[in-house]
């Protein structure tokens, strides 16, 4: 709640996080148990980077205590607002779902490192199953920007969950969808869709390409490996079990050649190759 | 000086409200949130000798209105934290006391020998909870000779004020208070985290990775005021009260246990700011 | 019998689920909420030789996601217990577990004598968190070599199976568990409540009339879980898992970590049919 | 929830609980921090006794765990419908405070030994303190419709808080009122006008008239003072830390002359000559 000293930290802390209490503007069921919230956020929308997160208190009581680590599904710099996806999970998202326009949300944003967008890579190819779809929305839009000629690959449990297509789609972005069901049309992981695209393309571009992906673990983990034999540029978010997301509990570490790394502070996007899965 | 300046075990405070080892990281991640220069006092992560890379993950999970943890201590050691961490501290005009562990004796007295001879750092806090390798992993301060001896050793190699924090997973809380007070503590804090577990019912395993964990959090706040009530009737030495402090309310409970000072732990990750708040609270209360 | 029928210490029960003494009365008031022959087994409240005034109020308070109480093992004496509540067992086709204490080892075994000439009940629970008024007011529960007598003692004095529940007030639960199962336990329960204080920062008093009294409820599972799953891994005996169940979730972690049963006590408290809902929660998940 | 066996119950319980969600049907702030719950249930208000209360649930989560117990303030049987009455104090109430209307109230009642109303005994003074005006309500009306002569005298902090006047006024019944800042009119305690009031009486009526008392414990003990000397019965309505509400955990007891009684099954309400204060 502390807005003081702002310049001051824009020095001596690149990230920058504070703790407010933001007006919620709409709160839709967009699929079943798939919620969108709109918030307004004057600070975390102008200082957001795709594939950063927010830590959402959902209760004032003690019990659920942790605050859930939710990740910024659109950045709408103009208008002042940000954008979060989720999937009701347990009883913290279960209690999240019941929140009203208008109520005040407490969250501590943005957090973490998100993607890197780089220059010398024109091409993206962007992966994203099930909820992993929440942050790359940010990072789609970041992509177009930046006219990163862009893929985007969505995979889901079923059609009903796969969301996201049309509002790539709309932006003129190409994207190729599958289901675990096949009840879009296509049957099987969204990997199959990746192996495909990087077989059209020219192996020349492999090397100024990058893979974006965020989804499960197990997927995450095809994806790295098909990206490693490829020799692309491939940066995964991942998800750990947080208490602070500021980089202070150190209970968030993922295993990687260098050691113990936190999750909401290093990462959650972390290169591929550097992680021992 | 405000109404609420106290002075621990010789270190002068602003007020008597720190924040609790392995809850602040090294205080840089707060400086977003707050003002450093308002704390009682800050206590670092457990420092060892030697680098420690920690447990593997999964290392916390949530419970009924607590978390567990098994960090296991992870930090750079303490030739990295007096090159790395210090000079950031010695900006600030909030006494800053090293929290230290070591897996044998010898450990900790080096540790502390390394640390005295830093001017940022204005006392000591011996986290006893620490495995004892020596003696097949049983923690230090399950044992009040052990304890005592290890304090001894600690008080002979530093002339800084020495605050032993006493773990909860004891019979006697009382006994382990004394233990340290014969050994030479200025001051005693607790309570450390009680020893708990969790199981995931669907993946059938524990949710951490050490099996059991360190409790923290609200849920413990009865045993630790209990704790700390018992102990301050007995001890001369100054008792600082940590476990479950969230709002100022809980700290005031704390202090009219009988303690001098408290820590806020678990609060700091839930809300950044708590520290602040109950400060504030306690600021109105006194007043 | 169902998929879930479990014999514990010789006792025939339909399920694994039993409610806790202290926390189910004497069984009648909850008729109105669910169907007593439905239950694994029904520990009563504590019954001492002699009548009991028990504590003065206030005996509970809430603390977050638990509650503190100081009863003071209220109750009319086994002769009325023998005389009014049994006859009410008798319809009932749930076995009934007695628990038992006294301030000396001998009214723990009188009581135990007296109460094994009745057919109504099929076992014991000895409650040995009770204050030894012979070692001035300190719990049997925390020394082995007391615990261990006491239940030797009781052994001898009944045919019964004897069940011993442990108090968690100890630095080595399973030394405690294995000095119990020595003395010739059938079967260990654990955990009794943990003790804990809460003081209230208007009237500057402590909110229970003893002071401190025993923390219960979910706050406790994790202290809970992992005391029954380091016993588990130890004794030979049937462990019962008792400490914050609230739901058919928390009943199947405790049996992850080893228990053979559990016993449901503050939620009855909270949603007089709990127990049902484990229950059924269980057979659903073990079918 | 179990609603078998009723009939079974009906014999051997002669208080017989449930445990339901009953539907709010309205929630009004009816003075700063007081708010009137009007809640659906059939068999509650069918079985309510004047005095009875329920244990509210107020909310799903472990923090806050106990029930909060409310007197029932009023009895609909007709329409199927109670109604509480209670005050913004700790977080449980506040948490109560923002249900709405339709949704679900986890409940279990009717609990306690309520007022007993003799038919030896004509004359009726209700004497209600602050808060404990909420169980008052229904026992006026069951006065009423039972015929007593019946004096209300209701004592509050000030006008604001001072509640149900009107409506004990509307029914006809006499009724006096003061607050502790005289912001109503009068300024004092409720007992200066039970004393008042016992002035006014025929001493003869004294033996043939029942006080029944609900406030804050100092008041309680003036009342049971006052009605001792003046050998008039008093029964009295308790307040007590409670856990279960039902009689099983003996965490609510009081000292009474014959030992340690339960508030929530022996009472609340008792007859004052058996407490202990
Ligand atoms: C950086 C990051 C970004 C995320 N972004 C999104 C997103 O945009 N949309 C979305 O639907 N989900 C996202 N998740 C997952 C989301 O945090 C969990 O689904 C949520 O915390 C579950 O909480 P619960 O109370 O519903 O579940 P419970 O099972 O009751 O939660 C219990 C505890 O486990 C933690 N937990 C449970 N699942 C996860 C998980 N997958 N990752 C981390 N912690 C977990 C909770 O935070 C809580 O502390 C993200 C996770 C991380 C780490
Ligand atoms: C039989 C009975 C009938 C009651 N009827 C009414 C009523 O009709 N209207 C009304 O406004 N209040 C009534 N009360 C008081 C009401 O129960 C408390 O104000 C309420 O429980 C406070 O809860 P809280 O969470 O807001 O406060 P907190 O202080 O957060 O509560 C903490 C704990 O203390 C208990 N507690 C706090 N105050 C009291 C109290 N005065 N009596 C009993 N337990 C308490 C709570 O139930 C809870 O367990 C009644 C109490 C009893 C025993
Ligand atoms: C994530 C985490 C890490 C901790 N690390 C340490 C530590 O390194 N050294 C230590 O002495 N205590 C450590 N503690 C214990 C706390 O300092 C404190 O004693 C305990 O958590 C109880 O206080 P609380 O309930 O306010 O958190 C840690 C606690 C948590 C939650
Ligand atoms: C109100 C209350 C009364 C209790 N009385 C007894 C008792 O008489 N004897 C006993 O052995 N345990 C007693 N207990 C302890 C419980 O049986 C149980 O061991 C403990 O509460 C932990 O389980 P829980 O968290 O499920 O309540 C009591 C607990 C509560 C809350
Ligand atoms: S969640 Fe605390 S360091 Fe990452
Ligand atoms: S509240 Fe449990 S007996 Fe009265």
């Amino acid at each position: 709640m502390q807005t003081t000293n702002r310049l001051f930290f824009v020095i001596i802390h690149p990230k920058m996080p504070i703790h407010e209490k933001a007006r919620i503007l709409e709160h839709i069921e967009v699929a079943p148990k798939r919620f969108k919230l709109v918030i307004s956020s004057l600070y975390i929308s102008t200082h957001a980077q795709p594939g950063q997160f927010v830590m959402v208190r959902v209760s004032n009581e003690l019990d659920p205590l942790l605050r859930r680590p939710l990740g910024i599904n659109g950045i709408r710099k103009d208008e002042h607002i940000i954008e979060l996806l989720y999937e009701v999970k347990g009883k913290g998202t279960e209690i999240l779902s019941k929140t009203e326009v208008n109520e005040l949300l407490d969250i501590v944003g943005p957090l973490g490192t998100g993607f890197t967008i780089k220059k010398e890579k024109p091409f993206a190819i962007v992966v994203a199953g099930g909820m992993g779809v929440a942050p790359m929305c940010a990072l789609i839009g970041e992509l177009k920007k930046q006219n990163k000629k862009t893929m985007v690959l969505l995979g889901a449990r079923n059609k009903e969950t796969l969301l996201c297509e049309e509002a790539v789609k709309v932006q003129g972005i190409d994207c190729r969808s599958i289901t675990d069901d096949g009840s879009n049309g296509r049957k099987g992981f969204v990997s199959e869709l990746l192996n495909e695209f990087l077989n059209e393309m020219r192996e020349s571009d492999f090397n100024t390409s990058t893979i974006f992906a965020c989804g499960p673990k197990e997927m995450l983990k095809v994806v790295a490996e098909i990206a490693f034999q490829k020799k692309i540029e491939c940066q995964v978010s991942l998800e750990e079990k947080m208490a602070c997301g500021i980089g202070a509990c150190m209970g968030c570490v993922v295993k990687t050649k260098s050691g113990h790394k936190k999750v909401c502070d290093d990462g959650p996007v972390f290169n591929a190759n550097d992680l021992l899965w | 000086m405000g109404k609420l300046a106290v002075e621990i075990a010789g270190i002068k405070m602003k007020n008597p409200v720190m924040v609790a080892s392995g809850t602040f990281g090294y205080g840089k991640e707060f400086e977003p949130f707050l003002d450093l220069n308002k704390l009682g006092a800050i206590i670092t992560k457990t420092i060892t000798l030697n680098p420690r890379e920690g447990n593997p993950p999964p290392r916390i999970c949530e419970t009924p209105s607590g978390m567990l943890n098994t960090i296991g201590l992870q930090n750079k050691g303490v030739k990295n934290f007096i090159q790395e961490v210090l000079p950031f501290f010695a900006k600030l005009n909030t006494p800053l006391i090293a929290n230290i562990a070591g897996e044998t004796m010898d450990e900790y007295v080096e540790v502390a020998k390394i640390l005295t001879r830093e001017a940022v750092v204005k006392g000591l806090e011996l986290n006893i909870s620490c495995p004892n390798v020596k003696k097949g992993g049983v923690a230090f301060g399950v044992n009040p000779t052990i304890t005592e001896e290890l304090v001894k050793k600690v008080r002979k190699a530093t002339h800084l004020p020495l605050i032993v924090k006493l773990t909860p997973n004891v019979t006697d809380i009382v006994i382990m208070a004394e233990a340290a007070v014969a050994g030479g503590a200025d001051a005693v804090s607790l309570i450390n985290t009680i020893l708990g577990m969790a199981i995931d019912i669907n993946t059938k395993k524990p949710k951490l990775s050490m099996t059991v964990g360190g409790l923290s959090g609200p849920a413990i706040k009865p045993v630790a005021v209990r704790m700390v009530w018992q102990v301050a009737q007995v001890v001369k030495v100054p008792v600082i009260g940590i476990g479950g402090i969230t709002t100022w309310e809980d700290a005031a409970e704390f202090m009219l246990a009988g303690a001098k000072a408290v820590q806020v732990g678990t609060a700091n990750l839930i809300n950044p700011d708590s520290v602040i708040q109950v400060i504030e609270g306690l600021e109105n209360y006194y007043k």
